[in-house]
């Protein structure tokens, strides 16, 4: 959305900053439950196949490789951290550092797709595809072959959502750069974290879900 | 009075037990819709002649009238009273149509686009049409070869969907012989209106003399191969892998021993006991997971759609026929519950050929060559 | 702040409060063309952001949908009219009947009412020049049409042959453009997001200074809590449809009962969206319903609250009622038992909603206008369509009814029932302040009893088809069920009549009608209160309203 | 100074530098417990377990990161409605596919 500034566009319904400020923060948050609610439909099948097929699921969960999850859920958690220290920086008139904190989201986010690649990779390698290409024949075959499908589609939803959320990290800071956020006027920073940390919270359940299992 | 309610609001004729009580419940529901929907209609109306502005000026009213918010909660609360009463009484009756009576007859239907194809637990089949006795419950275990159909026969105020991949059961019992239209009541494809079948209520005598002549039918199509249906049974084990993981003489492996299973009781992995008889036989080669034999890993693949009625019941008959068969060894489980398994299992896809194949090879046939036969017009 | 007593509790002290300094607003002009004429050229329109505007393109767009969905649907009925095939083969009218579905339900009554009056009127009637994200506004509109596009796509590509419920594994094997018309779900999905997003902010952030919640036209209200549903449910939808496209195209099949996956959990999801949908379509036209009836009655609603509250309670409870759909699926007896009862509770807010509609008219002043004799209709079609739908939520009657054309009737019943007139009665309430003309009254009326008479005669033999037993999506049937069919087919030709008349007459009326002023109604709802047509910033000068939306006894302004 | 809005907003402030720290740590320390919990024997606790912290994880960050503590009243019925929404759908097909 085109920055608006203090001075009221003809188009603009806004009376002011504030009250723009206000919708958009409440707009994007409302966005995000409507992001959440897609993912939930991913949530209900994992329930519902999880309760059919409770063994079968244990068994392939200890398939996956249980660093690989782990690590980058300590790797998310820092992004997120890093986004919401970028905010605070701004915050602090301090647009530069907030730059470096929002690469280092950036860069994070890379290393979280870069482990996730290899994870595919090792999967596809071992003839674990989704669905009909699903080759692998040391696990229990009708549960299994569920889990890793919807293994697929509910990380690469995510994935998907990591993959947007470093293309508005791109965004924010071609804005720091050309100085369009400041200490009091930088929503649109905020929201990019919004957007950010949902991706984070997706994750804190996809983990335990997909990866540890005893 | 019920035959005057029926006419009225066109009913098929009542020819099932539940078929009085739901129409009894229908009635009352549709009768109260009914004068509700009017009441409300006269209501309005009459409310709109008399307040009309030719008659009532505006302003002509010095202040709004209220309705007490008691007067408002009885009517709120009377009728989410009565709602939930129709949902008790509805819900009452539902649990029983879920809930086959002890001693049901089992048939086991399987629907495909678009024919409904029905098995007899003594072996008989018979397609597009269902031969029942009267006065008999009869549970009917179905599922089919492709997408959903769904089992609906409006006399006897039936219907159940019938789900690939799994087993769905409804019953009934018939009270007066005849015929009735089977339906199929879930949209399966540009033929569905076509997907037609009929269930035929014999007396007592005459569902005998009809399983008769089937079986004599039977013998005279196997043309004197198999002698009877245990040894079909076997050759149908034998060709379709399950000898591969379950034995017939007491030896353990990877499934439970077929020697003397039958009639045995046995203790599941979830800590319930069950009796080994033709339906948790069934069960178990459609839906194997369902109810797993305490002991065994919880691996077979669901033979549901890839054995014929017919094969299901000859093998069902063959575990029968192996019930007097002492076991070698007391049963024991080859594997520890909950230890990994690493075993080579057949495939779910490779024999989906209908007919009788050679064993199938646990390879994984992708899905497009596996796609069920019979899916065009 | 707002101290303001609720419109319905008596007796009101006088009026003051609503803004007392002037804010520090914009300048504006103290006259201004009207919003037609402020901009021209078809640029103007094709990228305006103005939310009448859009509200008119809107109102193209799923008119045009209405007349493609119900050509449709008289080329079902035709071919219903012998038991063998009359004028189509069996699969060429399971295209109609699929296509009809779907260009109905997401073309149709999904964006109808929020879209075309929710964007022309909700911004009035706060007080706002716009709503929130205007261009975010215009983009729903966009996204709407590049949806309808690839529906019709898949239509010309061949058709598909699932019914608009898409249940799998059905329509992850059949051979029709599958692929092209999930695409147009989930872009039209994505158009409804946008547009409950854009209401949801805009009555939270933009509603003037003092105009609190319980001071809001209860058409706000509604298109609100419709909203709500709009964000929450389509998501589901969206995946839903998502999955079935995915496995359709790559056999990526996470349904596919080969591989292990179960049917059933597909129907979750679809319901989860699609039950809720039925209030997305039936929410907006009861705040229309509302509307008329204290506008022509002169009267304010007998409970404000009781109608908010009632609003919020559907949308909330819709949520929760969605295993209903699927008590013969072979879903759990539980889950039948759970859904069973938790649907009671949306018919108890339904009946308060009829209630309070009819004890409005007591007491009131009422004039006979075409939107009162679509009221008329509605309250008819909602009480039997309701409770016909408290009947088919009852678990063992639901047994035989389901997937017959009881439930047809029923939902067409409440569903466009509901929609259809209360669309009707919003475009001929509202037509004045929309194009600034009034339209004939007498054939206002003659097309009202055609459209309802004929919807009663369409539908109603339904229902006894389906006690009969006639499933639903039957090409053939059983020759006893033919005297039904041909009266059903009977009654649409007459709703087809009636809707050829509105449309004949109100072009008619947007040329050569006489003009309106500002309150032809002598309504009190704010949107009555500006100049009609409305001017382009809606408001000549920052609004201050002394009086209520329904304040019938305090003077005019 | 800034005119009223319709709506009262305290979206004014957000979390201290402390406070994104000590949420960082609460969150490694969690994940970490998380972690080694999972090669604890618990039958079917490890999945109650598991799920459990990520709650707790999931509230940290929407509380401090997403400053929903500092959010208006709206922004937080919709992160509550959501939450609900999700819990509906699960259980709802759990009643299903548990019970049938």
């Amino acid at each position: 959305m085109q920055p608006l500034g203090a001075i009221v566009h003809d188009e603009n319904p806004y009376a002011d900053q504030a009250q723009r400020e206000h919708a958009l923060r409440l707009g994007m948050w409302v966005f995000l439950g409507s992001e959440t609610l897609l993912f939930a439909g991913l949530f209900g099948l994992y329930a519902g196949y999880r309760a059919r097929y409770p063994e079968q699921f244990a068994l392939a969960g200890m398939h996956n490789e249980e660093w690989i999850g782990s690590v980058n859920t300590f790797v998310l958690i820092v992004s997120s951290f890093f986004a919401a220290w970028a905010i605070h920086l701004v915050r602090g008139d301090r647009p530069r550092a907030a730059m470096w904190s929002l690469g280092a989201v950036i860069l994070l986010g890379l290393t979280f797709l870069g482990l996730k690649s290899v994870e595919y990779s090792h999967h596809l390698a071992e003839g674990i595809a989704p669905a009909s290409y699903y080759r692998y024949a040391e696990l229990p075959e009708r549960g299994a072959r569920m889990f890793f499908t919807l293994y697929y589609f509910m990380t690469g939803l995510h994935a998907l959502h990591v993959i947007a959320g470093l293309t508005v990290m791109v965004w924010l800071i071609t804005r720091l750069r050309r100085g369009k956020a400041t200490a009091e006027h930088h929503v649109e920073l905020e929201m990019g974290g919004l957007y950010w940390h949902l991706v984070d919270i997706v994750w804190i359940f996809l983990w335990p879900l997909l990866y540890l299992s005893t | 009075m019920n035959e005057l309610y029926r006419t009225l609001l066109n009913l098929p004729p009542q020819a099932s037990t539940v078929a009085r009580h739901i129409d009894y419940l229908h009635y009352v529901v549709i009768t109260t819709s009914v004068l509700g929907a009017v009441g409300v209609a006269v209501a309005t109306g009459w409310f709109l002649y008399r307040y009309r502005a030719s008659r009532v000026p505006e302003g002509a009213r010095s202040h709004i009238e209220h309705v007490p918010f008691s007067l408002e909660l009885v009517v709120v609360g009377g009728l989410l009273g009565m709602f939930l009463l129709f949902w008790l009484v509805g819900y009452r009756q539902f649990v029983h149509l879920r809930t086959p009576p002890q001693g049901a007859m089992d048939v086991y239907v399987v629907a495909k686009q678009w024919m409904w194809a029905f098995a007899y637990p003594d072996g008989s089949a018979s397609n597009r049409d269902l031969y029942v006795p009267v006065g008999r419950p009869v549970r009917l275990l179905m599922t089919s070869r492709d997408v959903i159909h769904s089992f609906w026969v409006p006399p006897f105020r039936v219907k159940q969907d019938v789900v690939p991949g799994r087993m769905t059961f409804t019953w009934f019992e018939a009270r007066t012989p005849g015929t009735y239209d089977i339906m199929c009541a879930e949209y399966c494809g540009p033929h569905h209106s076509r997907m037609r079948g009929r269930v035929i209520v014999l007396a007592p005598d005459d569902y005998a003399a009809w399983q008769e002549g089937q079986w004599q039918a039977a013998q005279a199509e196997a043309g004197g191969a198999p002698a009877n249906l245990a040894q079909l049974g076997e050759r149908v084990a034998a060709e379709r892998g399950c000898l591969r993981c379950h034995t017939v003489d007491g030896t353990p492996h990877l499934g439970p021993s077929w020697a003397g299973l039958y009639h045995a009781p046995i203790q599941l992995a979830d800590g319930r006991t069950v009796l080994v008889d033709d339906a948790y036989l069934t069960e178990s080669m459609m839906d194997p997971l369902a109810k797993v034999h305490r002991g065994y890993a919880p691996v077979m693949p669901s033979y549901l759609g890839l054995l014929s009625a017919a094969e299901t019941a000859a093998i069902v008959e063959y575990i029968h026929s192996l019930a007097g068969v002492v076991p070698v060894r007391a049963r024991q489980s080859p594997l520890a519950p909950g230890q990994n398994v690493n075993l080579t299992l057949p495939s779910v896809d490779a024999p989906r050929a209908p007919s009788l194949t050679p064993t199938p090879t646990p390879t994984q046939t992708p899905r497009q060559e596996a796609e069920p036969e019979g899916k065009g017009p | 702040m707002t101290d303001i007593v609720p419109p319905s509790e008596p007796p009101r002290p006088p009026v003051p409060r609503l803004p007392e300094e002037p804010l520090p607003t914009l300048p504006l002009p103290s006259s201004e063309p009207d919003f037609w004429r402020a901009d021209r050229g078809l640029r103007s329109w094709l990228l305006t952001s103005d939310h009448k505007r859009i509200g008119i393109l809107f109102l193209i767009g799923t008119s045009l949908s209405l007349v493609l969905g119900g050509v449709f649907a008289l080329l079902l009925r035709i071919e219903l009219l012998t038991p063998e095939r009359t004028i189509v083969d069996a699969s060429t009218y399971a295209r109609f009947f699929t296509h009809h579905g779907i260009i109905m339900v997401w073309m149709f009554m999904i964006p109808v009412i929020p879209g075309v009056f929710g964007n022309f009127f909700l911004p009035i009637m706060i007080g706002a020049k716009d709503v929130a994200f205007p261009r975010l506004n215009l983009a729903s509109f966009y996204v709407y049409v590049i949806g309808a596009v690839f529906t019709l796509v898949a239509l010309v590509a061949g058709g598909v042959d699932t019914g608009w419920t898409f249940y799998v594994p059905y329509s992850t094997t059949t051979v029709s453009s599958v692929g092209w018309v999930v695409c147009g779900v989930f872009i039209l999905g994505v158009s409804s997001i946008l547009s409950g997003l854009n209401f949801i902010v805009t009555v939270h952030t933009l509603r003037i200074r003092g105009l609190g919640w319980m001071q809001l036209p209860l058409f706000v209200w509604n298109i609100y809590a419709t909203a709500i549903i709009q964000v929450l449910a389509t998501p589901v939808l969206g995946l839903s449809l998502a999955l079935v496209g995915v496995d359709h195209v790559w056999h990526l099949g996470i349904f596919e009962p080969q591989y292990g996956g179960d049917p059933i959990l597909f129907q979750h999801l679809f319901w989860f969206y699609s039950h809720p949908a039925v209030y997305i379509m039936i929410l907006p036209a009861f705040g229309v319903i509302t509307e008329v009836v204290c506008s022509y009655s002169h009267n304010p609603p007998l409970s404000y609250k009781a109608l908010v509250a009632a609003s919020l309670g559907i949308a909330f409870v819709g949520f929760l009622t969605w295993g209903h759909h699927m008590f013969v699926a072979g879903m759990s007896t539980f889950d039948s038992g759970v859904f069973g009862a938790l649907s009671m509770f949306v018919a108890i807010f339904s009946a308060i909603k009829v209630f309070t509609w009819t004890a409005t008219l007591r007491g009131g002043s009422i004039w006979f206008s075409t939107p009162i004799f679509y009221f008329f209709g509605f309250m008819f079609l909602f009480v039997f369509g309701g409770m016909s739908g408290v009947a088919v939520a009852t678990s063992s009657l639901d047994v035989p009814w389901h997937d017959t054309y009881f439930v047809v009737a029923h939902f067409h019943f409440i569903m466009v029932g509901g929609t259809l007139t209360g669309f009707l009665a919003a475009l001929h309430y509202w037509f004045p302040k929309i194009t600034g003309r009034m339209y004939s009254e007498r054939w206002g009326l003659v097309s009202a009893m055609a459209v309802n008479l004929g919807f009663f005669f369409t539908f109603m033999p339904q229902f006894l088809l389906g006690n009969a037993g006639m499933p639903r999506r039957y090409y053939t049937y059983p020759p006893q069920y033919q005297w039904l069919n041909v009266l059903s087919t009977a009654g649409a030709s007459i709703l087809a009549i009636g809707l050829v008349i509105t449309v004949s007459y109100l072009a008619v009326a947007c040329w050569r009608g006489p003009r309106a002023g500002k309150n032809p109604w002598r309504s009190r709802c704010f949107e009555w209160r500006v100049p009609s047509p409305p001017p382009k910033h809606n408001f000549l000068e920052t609004p201050r309203w002394k009086s209520g939306a329904y304040d019938y006894h305090a003077a005019e302004e | 100074m800034a005119p009223p809005l319709s709506e009262h907003v305290n979206e004014i402030g957000g979390s201290s530098g402390r406070a994104l720290a000590g949420a960082l740590l609460v969150l490694v320390v969690l994940t970490a417990t998380s972690w080694a919990l999972a090669n604890v024997q618990l039958g079917a606790w490890n999945l109650v377990v598991a799920l459990g912290i990520a709650v707790v994880k999931a509230g940290t960050v929407a509380f401090v990161f997403m400053e929903l503590s500092h959010a208006s009243t709206a922004a937080r019925v919709v992160a509550g409605v959501t939450l609900f929404f999700i819990l509906l759908l699960c259980l709802g097909i759990v009643g299903d596919a548990a019970l049938r």
